[in-house]
């Protein structure tokens, strides 16, 4: 097993929010567009840089959508997909609603990060449903994000609170989508999903070893 | 030619008990309001509503829904902060809910009109949402058998109609809009502006007129409505 | 059976081309969206009357068409379904076309007008091969049109050359769509079809029994 | 970010032998003839056409056809007073041709770049032209099975388009180009003027750049070019 921790880079201390926003922000390939999910995943907009050139979408129907929109900008016209108001950047587009999922949904999104519950080791995402009984369900965008687009961030902290591990082996929520996710970014690792299991790319404040000792899938050092 | 209606009043006068309408807007950008109030006075009941969500805060469809005149939603989102009528209503089983993934709900309706019987996605395969549903895997990928939303109206908020109906919206309030006025079969549009036919560039009509059944004139939102978001 | 000729309206001659023309485009509704086909249905918008209010459809992006262009108002980026340059009207819009024959297929078109080699008493249209084996086949948008459009008139001459009728008891031709065809404008007579059988509404140098001797299906006078 | 060629020699040099090349255009309206003209001097062959036509006259796709670079063409209308080189090579069975219904090549292209898997539509059942094919009765009506149409390569003309790929198109040029351009893995564009990004209003947008690969400035028609036309 090739699980020395001597194989995967590693930082001292585990990634913040803002940290972990910033890594998935440097990790996107100039020229993607990309789509980010509510809440966690928003934030990586605060890290993109101009060079990157960078096209964000928003599924309520717009393509070059820019930062969150201040005082006099505000337009409860100009909104993203939470619903906050958000500003327009030069090339941008605007389209209806079926132009847009079909956007996402005819694989034309290099990227979606998404927030999520669980993640399989083969790449399941559960993100919208607790699975309690009484929960009042929504499913929104994200059944089409983490089918449509082609590669699928999650962010995510790595345990919940009660210390389950949140990459398991098979989802017990609900899931969003089958075999979708391709990265999970957490606060104490980097894992790459694909035909050969699950790699961890990189560590922070924390080694593979120990990472496998808490995750309940095989974890294998990323080559290269 | 479309019908242009006095008021929000006379322009949903014909949506009568039990009908299926067609509810534009994505939180409030593109939001018909003032016809869905109309829509509340006018008493109509027994609706099957299809909008993105269920109803915001004590305003429009939430209303609709407090006031047990929603018999049926259909949507992608029904869950906010501020949905506690449709919240309240779900949880007494007074209200059927048919949760549909957002893309799957934009499709369906345009499914219906473009003349499509129902369609394969991959959107959903494996879910919950497609407990029960046809399945079919094509080129290795599993999907899910879809089909169109019909509707008896459609409730649409836009910037500028000509008085052929031809239409155009502003940024992401365009939304829904457009499949929705295709899908129903009579479509009742509030509109900023009307101008006269021949006002409106032919390159940058978003809704052709041909999808557009009534319009009234509801001059831009007053001050006061900013103050109804959430 | 109710085939007396007092029945049924009728003129003393059979119609021309550009009459026939004349005639359907005094049935065409106020205010309907109306597509034309290509060939003798074209005559028809020469006769729509502007109090009429048509508004025309062209199955390759537009809708709003106004008459043939001349002289310095052809504009090779402004054509009809017939490739032939076309004005545009006050209202009108273009559209791409997926949009376009969904407007068509999602049932939007009032009317449309096509030509036919055969109809069949049950409403089918043969219109788009002559079945011939080496015939080279094309099919355009007719199919699309016979079966979205809600009324499909079609215009032609009662009788081929070889003096069958062309109004038959099943086609014999390949069909363009089943069930679709509700009125036939003909030389002779104006048929209607739907659930009960064919019936004539006017016959124009020649009545409804002449018309039944020569016609293989069964026809009555259209009440009212 | 789209690339911006230099020529059309250079936008077309990525097609290979037996790709499949969509390309745009009804008659000559929005026929990117150029890119064509360059795509029969780059040499690929075995190629898999789709088009509404099979080419008219001697010019474009009519000499991709003559010169037999074409295996197999998914068309709508192949048969015109002069598609003498369609007919010459489909008389010899050196042509393959797959014939569909406009609006079902029109909505199979649309279901490519829409990611559906496959849909029913009521164009085509009872015909010869469904023969073979899946069908299903939805609603009491005949429905037929179809299935998108994927593709390498896009060709398309526009009108202007900026340096994001956002493009314009020009009256009934538009036609098959947005929905081309949604369906094709690259997508290459010829146009008569190119802005810089922001130079198109975004409520204008017709083709959003995401689906621009490839753009080239081609100046607009000259003169002869009227000649050439049937």
């Amino acid at each position: 097993m090739n699980t020395q921790a001597a194989d995967v880079a590693h930082s001292a201390t585990r990634l913040g929010r803002e940290e972990l926003a910033a890594l998935v922000a440097s990790d996107i390939k100039a020229g993607s567009f990309v789509n980010l999910g509510i809440g966690q995943p928003t934030l990586v907009s605060n890290y993109l840089r101009p060079e990157q050139a960078v096209t964000l979408h928003t599924e309520n129907g717009m393509l070059g959508m820019g930062p969150e929109a201040h005082g006099d900008d505000i337009d409860q016209d100009l909104i993203n997909a939470g619903k906050i108001p958000v500003t327009e950047l030069p090339g941008a587009s605007y389209f209806h609603h079926a132009d847009s999922f079909a956007m996402m949904r005819g694989g034309h999104l290099d990227v979606c990060v998404l927030g999520a519950f669980q993640v399989s080791a083969g790449g399941d995402l559960a993100n919208w449903h607790t699975g309690a009984p009484d929960a009042i369900p929504a499913v929104g965008g994200a059944m089409d994000l983490a089918t449509g687009a082609k590669e699928v961030y999650v962010m995510m902290s790595l345990f919940a609170k009660d210390g389950s591990a949140k990459l398991v082996q098979a989802c017990s929520y609900p899931v969003t989508g089958v075999g979708c996710v391709t990265r999970i970014y957490t606060n104490e690792a980097v894992f790459l999903l694909g035909a050969d299991g699950v790699q961890v790319r990189e560590t922070f404040g924390t080694t593979l070893a120990e990472l496998q000792d808490r995750v309940p899938v095989p974890l294998t050092a990323a080559l290269g | 030619m479309p019908i242009i209606a006095n008021s929000a009043a006379e322009s949903v006068a014909g949506i009568g008990d039990n009908s299926t309408v067609l509810i534009g807007g994505f939180g409030n950008a593109g939001q018909p309001m003032e016809l869905i109030d109309a829509l509340l006075d006018g008493g109509a009941t027994g609706l099957t509503v299809v909008n993105n969500n269920a109803g915001q805060g004590d305003a429009g469809l939430a209303l609709l829904i407090k006031e047990r005149r929603v018999r049926r939603i259909i949507c992608s989102f029904p869950r906010q902060p501020d949905s506690w009528h449709f919240d309240a209503a779900y949880r007494a089983g007074e209200i059927e809910l048919e949760l549909v993934p957002q893309g799957n709900l934009a499709e369906r309706i345009r499914a219906a009109g473009a003349g499509i019987g129902g369609f394969f996605t991959p959107t959903g395969f494996g879910t919950m949402l497609a407990e029960g549903k046809e399945t079919r895997v094509i080129d290795g990928r599993g999907h899910v058998y879809e089909t169109p939303i019909h509707a008896d109206f459609a409730l649409i908020k836009a910037l500028t109609a000509d008085r052929a109906g031809n239409l155009i919206y502003r940024k992401t309030a365009r939304n829904f809009g457009p499949i929705m006025a295709a899908a129903a079969k009579a479509s009742i549009v509030q509109v900023s502006n009307i101008v006269d036919t021949g006002g409106l560039d032919p390159e940058i009509v978003v809704t052709p007129g041909i999808y557009v059944n009534t319009i009234v004139r509801i001059p831009a939102a007053a001050p006061e409505r900013e103050e109804a978001r959430p």
